[in-house]
């Protein structure tokens, strides 16, 4: 048994997150008979997570740090609500040690790792560490806590590029690449203010930078019977500013060899921390398909759906009975990888502004739908996009029988998806989908910042363009105008006639 | 109706026969435009040409169309209109002051221009961290900086002027 | 080569249909990157079809025969588009052998068998014919044509239960079961006047009832070259007037050796008429697991998707690859059953005024989206439902591992799925999923019309109804006298002003 | 505000105290109640248990309820004009004249029933066909037939009054 681990059965659990996460969790509660407990901010109260769930209640103001970081107000809600069992989802206070063990002291069952992995792994030191404890091949670089002096010093030991990361980072926050001696003292600066923003800790170290470098990662499931067993990996080399934006499992890069090389060593590390539930190991892998381990995500990942249509195993599912204390129901061997699956994150951002965040009201939605689309998504129709949250609104994923497949349903679908009323970067990935590189398969994490821009395209319909913007102006100077005739509108075609109606309505 | 229509610095001149004619640039096609709904979502058939398309006006007389994956902008003139401002050479054009706003609250982290600075297209005049980012502003032509109404530190709010940029001679 | 069948490489496909098959169409040959012509009458101008499509031409009024039915406007439009190859879909102009021999004169492929193949299964007693000369056992009964003395006479010779069934019928039009002799006259009058009045022809016959029988089919297809194979069964037994409601994939009731008799049966039915392209042999089977052929649908299948999601075979782009000469690329032993599908037909109809089909405007529309989920649709918000055509406005599809698995996800799927301004039948497969002799898998043909009723349940929720219709007409009554102070808006909980606001803008 | 609301033939007094607070047949219940959008979604939070429905006015004075898979029929009226109502013997229950409506367009095929006959509810009354498929319209309640305003091959509208049922002493 792990250490301060509850593992048992339960019949109500609370999500302890919101958006399509939230969602994800409520609906494999729902497939398990599973009642749920939602908890809202004044920003989510019409949030799909709150309708799905069975029960609903507000925890405080807008901002995160008022309500969903606030670990006493969901174990009250827990206590209340009489929920046994809470899933943290990913983000907030998913990877934080403090509110497993609360959970654990309550008697509550924490959908998730043991305290005390999410401690050794939630710190890159320690995490570093005990990776090469357990024979998993790191990158080069220095501990963390050293004076911006010694760093510089070590930055010139380790050479360039190299890269600054901050302590408590994840997620790209407070790391900064730096390819010149002399950009080093102001990307250390950079990277201590960012993380001090993020995580109240200015704390940084330095890592050699691997040039050309893949992100792949592998998706391990652990019961609490010490079974450990790894799904694959996930390509995740698409990525901007350390935000991941397209994965795919399997990798293009992978062979069955590597797959199993990471997959031993991914199991390897989850065993040395006495790992429990659902967990990533993420790996720099080189041309030479060199692999060095980065971190391990002691939670449910945000790409997880990949894995899920190519292994057939419902990832969320397989937590919830891991929690429930049954043991794992597959074997290494049991494991098969078929066909082929894209997730394409989509953002409330701008691609055309350098992806600045957008936020607003969702005027119109459209959901692509049809055969190998799958949608996951926290957002509707009329939902308000709010500054206080994450920008990644919705994940498009696609399956085919192999990667051309998938990649041909991906384009289908995203030509299909509207989204009105924010801006959103499915223009970015409709871009991607043609790129020669990403078909090809030859990209690395350094592709979309440092060899691509969107900006690049032809822009092969400015005449349709044109027509669409100018009949839109017209209809607008009619209705301002007061220029309808309501005898012109039985027999005009546009329908302008109908959306004035609704207006009227 | 008559209008002049800029994308991508194309002009197009659009002369609506009737709700099933248009003549772009002189030539003309079969149309059928629909509006779905209030959302902006707009059908277009074109000579029979199926195009869907989302158009938005976000800002007087600017309008933004996405089409197809695209992301196009787009200025629309009456005729008469058009040919005035050209003729004072006041075309919504690259001149006058561009004024740039914050896309969305949060906080000024730096601002590496000052007034009089020459700046080029894409070069960064404003560092705005939002959803625990840090975001480039850039300017979106080569000007000089006319003011800088915040500095670093300081909460601003969505659509506030944080820096306006123009000609030298301007302002 | 099959007699007046063209089959050949082509690049733009007119789709001669509308509705959600026609998007099922557009979809796949997106996904083949092969261009499409969609066609339209007056009431589907802003149809998803026409929009999805690269081209789209207007063919007439609403009423089918005037549009989608006009085989000259439809030739017309596929010479003016420059398309050579045409997709009929289901139902309109499908297992119309005229239009087939229309496209081939015409130098046009087309997208399914040939014309001869759809004479032959057309015409029922034909049919029957060629299945018996072919081995495929039959159900006893009459042939067409006989008076109403005649039939009366032979129907004491079957004996009862029976059916009169409309020789030129299809989809239980025309269809009456007859009990008592005493029954026989007036169920052969009032199926002599659907029959006229669906297709000009009055002819019936009549055919013995097997009771407890289920409907299980055998989906199969055919290439060009003679190689034929079969997909497995579909379960398709939960019908209301022979209108199926419900299918699955694999079916509870067979077994891997009935599965292997029908299918071959199946396939020397299909090779029998010298079949090419995706077909369906419908059995009658009875509770001792014999089978009888009733008909073959030579065409693409409403409930195709169940057959797609378990063998991970994309029917739609098979039907396009063989019309354009390729070989089938899977032989029978590559074709595996893989976990289980289900499909809800929705329909726009009233599960609680005895099925009365339902028109009007689409207010409101969520899609249900999330893992193991497939819609199928071609109604949008904002759509109308007219009364021109069939009402199954959508189909949801879901997986699972297992059958249970399956239930669980369409019972979730169904609980988020809203269709707002019609009455759709979404109230009829929830409480269908919740069914005992359903969950069992213990039903036939006969179960929905005989042995089951939607408003046998418990309604367990009338105080939450009494309370949201108290508020909704508070808010009402609120608006319509004017009582919304602009300052009561701000402080108000209460959504309507959301909605008043809208109203106004 | 108090309001009778009937559901399935059971009554609930229905007292809205705020917008916070709502009292059903005297007990208290903690409330949240939310419309989303203008399709009749509505999100209701009832003492922290969520109930997401569509409310819909099928007729003045006729609600329905679409509730976790099941239809509700519900009547609201102001206790005021409930009790005047209760006096006059005059509730929207099973009294007064009932018309029997076309819910689509289509063609009548049979009107099994003549004015002056006693139907019992579910009984069949008239026999329209529509989108290819003969549909049975049935009595929704134990009356006696009073008109009949249709005949077999008449074509009808949506709504169009097909047949009037109600009591032998009325209409």
């Amino acid at each position: 048994m792990a250490e301060n681990l509850l593992t048992q059965k339960f019949d109500k659990l609370l999500v302890a997150n919101r958006g399509e996460i939230a969602v994800r969790i409520i609906r494999a509660c729902h497939e398990l008979g599973i009642r749920t407990v939602a908890v809202y901010s004044d920003a989510d109260r019409n949030a799909p997570h709150v309708r799905y769930a069975d029960e609903a209640y507000h925890i405080g103001p807008s901002p995160a740090a008022e309500s969903y970081l606030r670990v006493d107000k969901l174990l009250e809600v827990a206590k209340k609500s009489g929920a046994t069992a809470v899933h943290p989802g990913y983000g907030f206070l998913a990877e934080r040690a403090h509110f497993a063990q609360a959970c654990y002291d309550a008697g509550i069952v924490f959908v998730g790792p043991p305290p005390n992995a999410i401690d050794t792994m939630g710190n890159k030191q320690v995490a570093r560490a005990t990776a090469v404890a357990a024979g998993v091949p790191v990158v080069p670089g220095t501990e963390a806590g050293l004076s911006d002096d010694e760093l510089l010093t070590a930055g010139e030991k380790i050479g360039f590029p190299l890269l600054v990361k901050a302590a408590a980072g994840g997620g790209g926050k407070g790391m900064r690449p730096v390819h010149k001696a002399e950009e080093l003292a102001g990307a250390i600066a950079g990277a201590r203010r960012e993380a001090l923003a993020s995580f109240g800790d200015g704390t940084v170290y330095l890592e050699k930078l691997i040039t050309h470098g893949r992100h792949i990662e592998i998706q391990v499931l652990a019961d609490s019977f010490g079974n450990v067993i790894h799904l694959g990996e996930r390509e995740c080399s698409l990525q901007r500013r350390h935000q991941k934006l397209v994965e795919e499992c399997p990798s293009p890069f992978a062979d069955e060899d590597l797959r199993q090389r990471m997959g031993a060593v991914a199991v390897a590390a989850a065993k040395a921390v006495g790992y429990v539930s659902a967990g990533t190991v993420e790996f720099l892998v080189d041309q030479e398909k060199n692999f060095y381990f980065l971190e391990m995500n002691t939670r449910l990942q945000v790409e997880h759906p990949v894995t899920e249509l190519v292994t057939g195993v419902d990832i969320v599912q397989e937590m919830l009975r891991i929690a429930r204390g049954r043991k794992l129901r597959q074997t290494q061997a049991d494991i098969k990888m078929e066909g082929w699956a894209i997730e394409c994150r989509v953002n409330a951002e701008d691609p055309y502004q350098n992806y600045m965040p957008s936020t607003g009201k969702i005027t119109t939605m459209r959901i692509p739908t049809g055969p190998g689309v799958r949608v996951d998504t926290g957002v509707f129709e009329g939902a308000v996009i709010s500054p206080y949250y994450d920008s990644m609104i919705s994940k498009l994923i696609c399956y085919g029988n192999n990667r051309a497949e998938a990649i041909l349903r991906m384009r289908r679908a995203l030509s299909e998806y509207h989204i009105l009323g924010v801006q959103t970067n499915i223009p970015f990935h409709e871009s991607m989908m043609e790129t020669h590189r990403f078909l090809s398969g030859y990209f690395d994490t350094q592709f979309v910042e440092n060899e691509w821009s969107i900006t690049e395209h032809a822009y092969d319909h400015e005449r349709e363009a044109a027509i669409m913007a100018t009949l839109v102006a017209y209809e607008q100077s009619l209705r301002s105008s007061q220029m309808v005739a309501p005898g012109a509108r039985d027999t005009s075609n546009w329908k302008w006639l109908s959306r004035w109606e609704r207006l009227k309505r | 109706m008559k209008y002049i229509t800029t994308v991508n610095k194309k002009e197009f001149s659009i002369e609506l026969l009737d709700d099933k004619q248009i003549l772009v640039n002189g030539e003309s096609f079969e149309l059928d435009f629909q509006m779905l709904g209030s959302g902006g979502l707009v059908s277009l058939l074109l000579n029979q040409r199926s195009f869907e398309g989302a158009v938005d006006e976000h800002d007087e007389g600017w309008w933004q169309v996405l089409l197809r994956g695209e992301v196009y902008e787009a200025t629309v003139q009456d005729e008469r209109v058009y040919r005035l401002a050209k003729a004072r050479g006041e075309l919504a054009a690259d001149t006058g002051e561009v004024m740039i706003k914050s896309p969305m609250p949060g906080v000024i982290v730096k601002t590496p221009v000052q007034v009089g600075d020459t700046v080029r297209q894409g070069q960064t005049v404003i560092i705005l961290e939002s959803m625990k980012m840090e975001n480039e502003l850039k300017a979106t032509r080569d000007a000089v900086v006319l003011t800088v109404k915040v500095a670093a530190g300081q909460a601003v709010e969505k659509n506030e002027v944080l820096l306006v940029i123009g000609d030298a001679d301007a302002g």
